[in-house]
């Protein structure tokens, strides 16, 4: 009988029905599944619905009581309820008396029909927001009934550089690396340092053409025209020369210690002995 | 003589026009297919030749893919070219199944949608039940809700609004296209519960921030908004 | 009357054909767009209503694409919607990234400023460091040095100079404003104790060739001023 009462609260077209799994089960107490309801406004809602009127126009009073006889036949069936359904039910229970006896004087500043009002409003608001959340998921969605490029061609970045330099950087870099040039150039001498090979040809193209004694240092003149020259020509000339003469090929000759050097192709090849001579021919 | 001169420059002009806006719907269709996201006006009138009235010529590309199979359609203020939604049978054998909401999550993003913006506590008075923390997170994690700011109120809870994900995937220009928004405004069902000089009967989900929110603190972002490690994968 | 009958019944046959093919190009359309990679013909043909040939509708798809912003083609015998390929432009985004010139080429740079009409070999032998191609190259791609022409000398070497919009860059009103050598000892940029001997030359951008240089071959600027493939990605 409990669970018939149950049931005729419960109309076929109550849309959550379905929610319910139908059971073969002589259980009664798992008919309903309080847990299916989504809190004590969820389960109002139902049965305001029952009520077939405009929720503008609903009875309180009346869904107060078929509230407070569902939770009735629950604990009948010892359901267990959560806190808050017994909350709304004390409520609700509270409501339905204040409705009941004529307000004298409001404590708590509220009506009891305000109270009621604000009840229906918070219905009419939940079963709205239900109403278009329906809506709103029936709307197409994207990638369920309308769908989006399959293939998009994402946009390519392509780096266009622009070259920053400043015209300090510009003279600073060439005047440094000037700079660090001439030194290096300078350190690394230009030093022409006159090979022994080039002091040997000039060597012999002077003794080539002369016909008898010449003084080295003036034939040597027209090397040592860059005076930083002076002491390589005149260094490597005489090397040159006593390897020459070494060889017999060529005749020295000094008259004194810093004497200028005369020098001649030796003539008589029967006439060794050391080419170099010093005091006067 | 000199009269078909001039129509003939006329025309001349006319048949230049003509070549110009052919070219110029060439550029934004290219735009429209290639684009992985609904497109602002702004970013595609920079891709138009300077002068051009990217909005009259949207509005003639849409009326010209509006007896086709791919439509252009707003979604939240942008621009995007979708499937015709009486085509949905076709494609949807190639649907992806995506998880179905609960419905405390569809109810939840309803609300959120419709008072935005909109706090917890907000969504349990109107539900009248208590909101899981996972529902919200679960929203969260489609990213069609995001968390907004604070509520200049006591406790300073954290309000949710919906985002751009949520009007793209619903087909929605402006929050104003919500169905029944007017019907709820009507019946005076869309106010919220807020202190009497707050009260904003329309929902909005404009970035700014209403008088009665601060922003969120460095550390929100983080405890909603992150993807969880779990997620990257999907 | 019976012919009238007849005929109103053709027109409606063709009427109710070409609302057909119009739906049958929709549903093709719509396939492809949505598709995240080419389809076959057969698998197109399995969605469009039985007997209709789909290669047929597709050449008539292809066709209507053609003058479009995106087109439709072939790759690898299967069907897709491109962007067509005389807007690839729209789909690329110039970044400006703004870039040092490295040391060697600010100071080969500064070498081809002051020596111009000079050789690559003669940079080198004022830098006495051997400079490699890319730093030419770069320099080249800058615009601020060009190729002037060949120096009339053995292996004929391509001679340096700079270019206008190296003026314009350094805010130089002529060649000879860049200043010289006591200019730069007065700006502490070299120091007054130089060897003797050091000197700088009175730099000159006359395009005229001087008398030891040749002109460019055709091939030269090819050669040159193209840009690396490699390049791209410095």
């Amino acid at each position: 009988m409990a669970t018939a009462a149950i049931k005729r609260m419960m109309p076929d077209d109550f849309q959550f029905v379905a929610e319910f799994p139908e059971r073969a089960t002589d259980e009664p107490a798992l008919v309903i599944d309080v847990e299916g309801f989504e809190g004590p406004l969820d389960l109002l809602l139902m049965l305001a619905r029952q009520q077939k009127v405009d929720l503008a126009k609903i009875s309180i009073m009346a869904l107060a009581d078929q509230y407070l006889a569902f939770i009735e036949e629950a604990r009948k069936l010892r359901l267990e309820l959560a806190a808050d359904y017994l909350v709304m039910a004390a409520w609700l229970a509270y409501l339905k008396s204040r409705l009941l006896l004529p307000d004298q004087h409001a404590p708590e500043g509220m009506s009891a029909e305000d109270m009621a009002t604000a009840l229906a409003q918070r219905l009419r608001r939940l079963e709205a927001i239900r109403q278009f959340a329906e809506q709103l998921l029936n709307r197409p969605q994207l990638g369920r009934q309308v769908f989006a490029r399959g293939l998009p061609e994402p946009i390519a970045e392509i780096k266009k550089p622009e070259w920053s330099a400043t015209l300090y950087d510009l003279l600073s870099a060439y005047a440094g690396r000037r700079q660090t040039q001439a030194r290096s150039f300078v350190r690394m001498p230009k030093r022409t340092v006159w090979s022994l090979a080039e002091a040997r040809a000039a060597v012999e193209r002077l003794i080539g053409q002369a016909a008898d004694w010449c003084a080295l240092d003036e034939f040597l003149m027209a090397y040592m025209v860059e005076p930083s020259l002076a002491t390589t020509v005149r260094a490597s000339s005489f090397a040159a020369s006593l390897e020459l003469v070494r060889e017999g090929r060529m005749e020295m000759h000094q008259h004194a210690a810093f004497a200028p050097l005369y020098v001649r192709k030796r003539r008589d090849q029967g006439e060794a002995g050391p080419g170099v001579e010093l005091g006067n021919p | 003589m000199r009269t078909s001169v001039a129509k003939m420059r006329v025309i001349e002009g006319n048949k230049k026009d003509t070549e110009a806006r052919a070219e110029e719907l060439r550029i934004l269709e290219a735009l429209l297919f290639a684009a992985d996201e609904p497109l602002d006006e702004k970013v595609l009138a920079a891709r138009l030749p300077a002068g051009v009235d990217a909005h009259a010529l949207l509005a003639e590309l849409q009326k010209e893919y509006a007896p086709r199979g791919v439509n252009l359609v707003r979604v939240g203020g942008k621009w995007s070219l979708r499937t015709a939604a009486d085509l949905a049978w076709l494609l949807t054998r190639e649907m992806v199944v995506t998880r179905k909401l609960s419905r405390a999550a569809i109810e939840t993003l309803a609300i959120v949608a419709y008072h935005q913006p909109v706090t917890r506590a907000e969504i349990e008075d109107i539900r009248g039940v208590t909101t899981s923390k996972g529902t919200l997170d679960v929203l969260l994690e489609t990213g069609w809700i995001r968390l907004r700011g604070r509520r200049k109120a006591p406790g300073r809870p954290v309000t949710y609004g919906t985002s751009e994900a949520f009007m793209s995937h619903f087909g929605l220009d402006a929050i104003g296209d919500l169905p029944g928004l007017d019907e709820l405004k009507g019946a005076g069902l869309i106010e919220q519960s807020l202190p009497s000089g707050f009260s904003m009967p329309v929902p909005s989900d404009d970035p700014a921030l209403r008088d009665d929110e601060d922003p969120l603190e460095p550390g929100d972002l983080d405890l909603g908004l992150a993807p969880r490690a779990d997620q990257t994968e999907e």
